[in-house]
């Protein structure tokens, strides 16, 4: 009865002992709950980002259209629609399989996903449809990443659009926006967010958090050479009063719908919000963006009144957005002192480059190049002069707060290398966009597509081509 | 037998021997535990990070707002000097913010001195940094989760520089712009973090009458701190000139403007309300969010309509300036107690706050203090109606069920009952924020407007005055130029005539 | 002693065994973590995408005004605010309940929740407030249903205010908002997203992801009722071209801040945000909203040019329009190349439309019937023509990618039965929208109190009525 009495008791024990299926089980039904809570953060946090980023194409069009003339304020306003229209089926087409698609390797361009395809698997028996495809990290829809990038996509098109207002041919224009979208912009992020070459290059690889390079320069560059091909408009340079802004209290509403549209550029781009550390950094992103676009612009405004002794709103504008631009790549892994010097040294690279820009007698309407262009590149550069580490021997680059590692021990010496990249990435943006575009550019002009007759610019476009044909009626 | 059966039996426990080494080994399932555990603080940290980040850039748009309403507001040739007061405001804050201001609100010292904070200054030690591996770890921790403080640092960003732009508007069309950008550092440095001390800070109004004020999202801490000192500004300039003489003249010149800003205003108020749960870590949290979005959208829409049909009553016609200053009449009453009141409460507050708008309005007129966009009014007048209401109408049943901060259960005794009849107090105590918040924001910004008005600093000279700022200091000279090329003189003169309309302007 | 030694050693290995209770609170704990986590991305992606729908009211506020003339356009913005202040109000006192509230088996109305009453449980003695309502799924304040619920409701008045512009009597338009919001359009949601006797008509039930028909053939039945009743604005098809768009930046704005609400207003309709298959939906929604606001925008653009060989850019923004509208219903089971299919074909309803409106001579003067009623009409047929099954066999309707399910298997040949669904779904709108419209607008008219006078046409509103008396003095 010893036994029997030690049994029972052993027994009763056993049964509130956690057998180990059972345990297992549980186990993995609260993990795929949080796998799964992790793929709704990602995909709230990234549709809501690509919204604000979609709100950009307002603050690019009120931008552009204050800053051109009256009588061509429909044609702008137009091409900023017909930009994102034209750039969304470019990115649906083939944009986003030049992009994200497999490479197999080339570290050139994307092959798969063309049109949406293969964005879902569906069972051949059943025809249940999986929309997601996980990994290690958790879920994520093809779809969400599509979202999220078109709206990067369309709005790097859109930079060109301010370049070249008020005297390109509009079709002409759709033409060169699709071309972007669909080609030239793509293969930029083949090579870098896409994995190709750029991301490993020197063993060190390429930084840019959100842009500054794949995005804005692609863009800026773009417009630089579209700018040069169909030279100033007629009287730039002989009476510059006829070209000031016509309506400011739009320029200022853009500039702050862009500033607005950043929250979802810039933190958007942890590409993720599924731990505390994504939530940290784009916190960390979000307080660098501020201060870089409040730097830029009290900067600019200071400079442009040193220089003109009058209040200048439209540097101002343009000040916020050159921060906003310099800040973009280096957002991630600067601190906030760094991103304060960023955005003042940014201020002076926007309106050096302004200044050239003038003196060469390139005109640029709204500054697309000097902003986007220039400082795209001074944004590039200053993510790996102020990266985190300590010195040059510790250089953080894409792992956040920490050094990059070799065999689990900082790699030293390598904040030159990193630098070397960063100069790399830069000059063959450069080469990429600027030399494709200035051949499309070059050869529209050849087939004399290009640019609107002298008789329409006289008069403007929109009382030429455009039914109303006026922007404003306000008698 | 009981060999034989003491063998069977022994069988039967290496049998359930073997049983038990399926069951779980304890440090194993601590660290299963730990790992669930860990992933789902991680996603507090993650959700309040999105949260914050989002609904702070929401408030960030409410610059949009103020720049539109201001601008639409005054006149065209102002129109200029108006936009650029609002972004120099937004500028030059950002760096009072980060320099000194979040220091002052947020420094730990707050909790202890009550009065000011002493650390974080230009965003130092927002991080740690391992002195020997260099790895920076971010965030704080605590048992609720993990924040950066760099999340706090832009969410109250948004804040301290929309309360600061307030003054911006009663200000406007007369002030010396680098005047008006030297008080907005001020106002972001010290005037408005030292009220954030006070109160969102942790000092001593948190604790005082051992109930503490109740704001939820500031109808005084941030908007009657703007609106007092915008009173003070506009009290100390002066009203426009011929402002009291022939008030046509003074009237919005670009409606749309005003419109689009009131609905960019609301827009992020959804941010500056919602948001001030300043966590979304729970359902508790879900639900208070989703109680402070259904409040703040009542309000405003019964301050909008009582204004509208006030004015209606009134004058005769339909003033669409008025319905937008009602609204936000309702979005100010309601901020401090978007988070305590149920929704028949939050219409009531709009209410009483379209009366005590257009009351506040009018008597400005009377005494002849020229507020051009109604600043005050609106932020100042409607900001402590908000904070008294946050206390009258409180969620509890009758006087003595006073929720404040507790939420939707009354606040305890230590030992877990009701404190009784706290009500009273829990008035007193916002009566108190309140004064407070006059006396020090209205005599800072009324000491600093008195000083540089001696130094001759403050107004613009009356040449400018007249002839429009935008005109005298502004490049371009004006903020419109919708005229055809004809009209402006450009060499296409032959071309004109295809042009089919005449332009709107002379110019000045 | 083998005994005792047995015994020793198994209690040793015991006491690091997990007893079962303990194991049982712990993942009791762990579950009511991810069940809370999950309220609170409920509320922080329907609070969020409240406030952009909410935005929308900035959008439809300028494009009408954009679109209308000088001389009215404070009354336009004036209707704007009146009807979102009002329909806040009428959704508030009444419209929740008739919509969202209890409806104890009728299937045609609710009849609890007036003026937010019961919206949540207060315990009796202890006064502690629970105000969520908790089920399998997880919880949900049932205010943050009335605040995402209320952006739709204001939208589709607002849609209203367009087509009835610049003739209606204010205050008689400020009634039949609250009208509209209180009555004709709760009902019309009670039958439908409130569970009615549409949610199981045929076995099947409609299919309406966001509202093509359910608000905007609502909005655009009864704008269109509205229209006819009033008759056209005078002289408007006299001389046509003083009825052009008076400010077409304001047009375009507008049309973005609605593009951008809409992100708010079809990913948002997943009405939770708890897993990756909600997450998965709301990537998924986003991508088919892009493509077919761009879609629609781009082919109307092209279509009015060839008519009219000239651009048109309010042509494009209600093109834009015409295909957010046409892909509301279908956003959710389609995939994306029938959301360019539904874009396209939008486009040429859109355009149809407003054709034969012009022939018939009703004025509308911003085209709110064809770009809401028409492509919503349309928007209601894609869903269920171009549904993800495999033929129309495997028809998915709500249940996302799978098929809708009987028994555990496929429902066959139901392809028909939805598509019959819907068109009763359609009809049924457009008989109670359109029939209680037009009867509140001809009994409007009978009393005197529908139309502006003459004279007050001629001058324009905001000169006769309005302080102050023009909406611009940019002298």
């Amino acid at each position: 009865e010893l036994l029997d009495s030690y049994e029972s008791h052993q027994s009763r024990r056993l049964q509130t002992m956690v057998n180990e299926t059972y345990f297992n089980s549980t186990v993995e039904a609260l993990q795929a709950k949080d796998y799964s809570l992790g793929g709704a953060m990602d995909s709230a946090w990234l549709c809501l980002c690509g919204a604000l980023v979609m709100f950009m194409h307002a603050g690019f069009a009120m931008l552009e259209t204050g800053c051109c003339r009256a009588k061509n304020a429909s044609n702008v306003l137009m091409k900023n629609l017909v930009n994102v229209c034209v750039g969304t089926l470019g990115w649906w087409s083939l944009g986003w399989a030049f992009a994200y698609g497999a490479q197999n390797g080339n570290g050139f361009i994307g092959t798969t996903g063309f049109f949406g395809w293969d964005f879902y698997s569906q069972d051949a028996t059943t025809g249940v449809i999986t929309p997601v495809t996980c990994n290690g990290d958790g879920c994520q829809s093809t779809m969400l990443s599509w979202f999220f990038q078109w709206a990067f996509c369309t709005a790097g098109a859109t930079i060109v659009s301010g370049a070249v207002a008020e005297r390109v041919k509009s079709p002409t224009y759709a033409a060169y926006a699709f071309f972007m979208t669909s080609f030239i912009y793509p293969v930029v992020v083949a090579w870098t967010w896409g994995g190709g070459w750029l991301a490993s290059i020197f063993d060190v690889g390429y930084m840019d958090f959100a842009g500054s390079g794949v995005v804005h320069l692609t863009g800026g560059v773009s417009g630089l050479m579209g700018t040069i091909v169909l030279g100033p408009r007629k009287g730039r340079f002989v009476s510059p009063e006829d070209f000031e802004p016509h309506n400011l209290p739009l320029v200022v509403l853009g500039t702050f719908a862009l500033w607005f549209g950043w929250y979802g550029f810039n933190p958007g781009s942890t590409l993720g919000m599924k731990s505390a550390n994504d939530g940290a950094m784009a916190a960390q992103v979000a307080m660098n963006t501020t201060l870089a676009a409040a730097t830029g612009g009290i900067t600019v405004f200071i400079l442009r009144y040193c220089i003109l002794r009058k209040y200048d709103v439209g540097g101002l504008c343009n000040g916020i957005l050159a921060g906003l631009v310099s800040i973009t790549a280096g957002c991630g892994n600067m601190e906030c002192g760094s991103a304060v010097t960023t955005g003042f040294i940014g201020a002076f690279v926007y309106q050096a480059a302004s200044m050239l820009l003038q003196k060469l007698k390139i005109d640029d309407p709204v500054d697309a190049a000097p902003v986007h262009g220039f400082c795209g590149i001074w944004g590039a550069l200053a993510t790996a002069l102020f990266d985190w580490g300590k010195g040059i021997d510790n250089y953080h680059g894409w792992s956040g707060w920490d050094c990059m590692a070799a065999n689990g021990s900082c790699r030293p010496g390598i904040g030159g290398t990193a630098i070397g990249a960063q100069l790399i990435m830069i000059i063959m943006i450069i080469v990429w966009a600027g030399g494709l575009s200035s051949i499309a550019f070059f050869l529209l002009k050849l087939t004399g597509t290009l640019r609107i007759s002298e008789d329409v610019e006289e008069v403007g476009m929109d009382s030429k081509h455009h039914s109303p044909p006026k922007a404003y009626a306000m008698q | 037998r009981t060999i034989l059966d003491q063998k069977a039996e022994l069988e039967e426990y290496m049998d359930h021997s073997r049983r038990l080494q399926v069951s779980v080994n304890e440090t194993y399932y601590s660290n299963t535990i730990a790992s669930l555990q860990a992933t789902d603080y991680g996603f507090t940290g993650a959700i309040d990070s999105a949260w914050l980040c989002l609904c702070g850039a929401l408030v960030m748009f409410m610059h949009a707002g103020f720049a539109m309403l201001e601008t639409g507001s005054c006149r065209a040739k102002n129109a200029s000097n108006v936009l650029m007061k609002n972004l120099v405001n937004v500028c030059v804050g950002t760096l009072g913010w980060w320099s000194l201001g979040w220091a002052f609100a947020y420094g730990a010292e707050a909790k202890t001195n009550g009065f000011i904070g002493a650390s974080g200054f230009f965003g130092l030690d927002f991080y740690t940094q391992d002195a020997t591996t260099g790895v920076i770890t971010p965030v704080t921790c605590n048992s609720d989760g993990c924040q950066s403080t760099m999340l706090s640092w832009f969410f109250q960003w948004a804040f301290c520089t929309a309360g600061a732009t307030i003054v911006s508007g009663g200000v406007a069309e007369r002030v010396k712009s680098p005047t008006y950008a030297a008080y907005a550092f001020c106002m972001t440095t010290f005037i408005y973090p030292v009220i954030v001390a006070w109160s969102w800070g942790g000092g001593w109004l948190n604790s005082i009458f051992d109930v503490g004020y109740m704001d939820f999202a500031g109808s005084g801490i941030v908007h009657l701190t703007g609106g007092v000192s915008a009173l003070a500004g506009t009290v100390v300039l002066g009203p426009r000139k011929g402002r009291f003489v022939n008030p046509e003249e003074f009237e919005a010149h670009n409606l749309p403007l005003v419109v689009l800003g009131t609905f960019a205003l609301w827009f992020g108020w959804y941010g500056f309300n919602p948001g001030s749960t300043l966590s979304m870590s729970s359902g508790n949290m879900g639900a208070l969010a989703a109680q402070v979005a259904m409040n703040t959208t009542l309000s405003a829409a019964t301050g909008g309509i009582m204004v509208f049909l006030a004015r209606y009553a009134i004058f005769g016609k339909y003033d669409v300036g008025g319905l937008c200053n009602g609204i936000l009449a309702g979005l100010v009453s309601i901020t401090a107690g978007c988070g305590n009141m149920e929704s028949g409460c939050a219409v009531a507050t709009g209410f009483v706050g379209a009366l005590v708008y257009q009351g506040s309005s009018m008597l400005l007129q009377k005494l002849k203090i020229d507020d051009p966009v109604d600043a005050v009014p609106v932020h100042g007048f409607c900001g402590i109606w908000g904070v008294l209401a946050a206390s009258l109408f409180d969620w509890g049943s009758g006087i003595n069920y006073y929720h404040g901060w507790s939420g939707w259960g009354c606040m305890e005794n230590p030992d877990g009952t009701c404190r009784p009849n706290i009500g009273g107090s829990a008035v007193g105590a916002n009566i108190i924020l309140v004064l407070m918040v006059i006396v020090w924001a209205g005599s800072l910004s009324g000491i600093a407007f008195f000083l540089l008005k001696l130094t001759g600093m403050l107004r613009i000279d009356e040449d400018t005055e007249a002839m429009g700022i935008d005109m005298k200091s502004h490049s371009p000279p004006k903020a419109y130029a919708m005229s055809t090329p004809a009209a402006t003189g450009v060499s296409a003169s032959e071309h004109s005539p295809t042009k089919a309309y005449a332009a709107p302007e002379t110019t000045v």
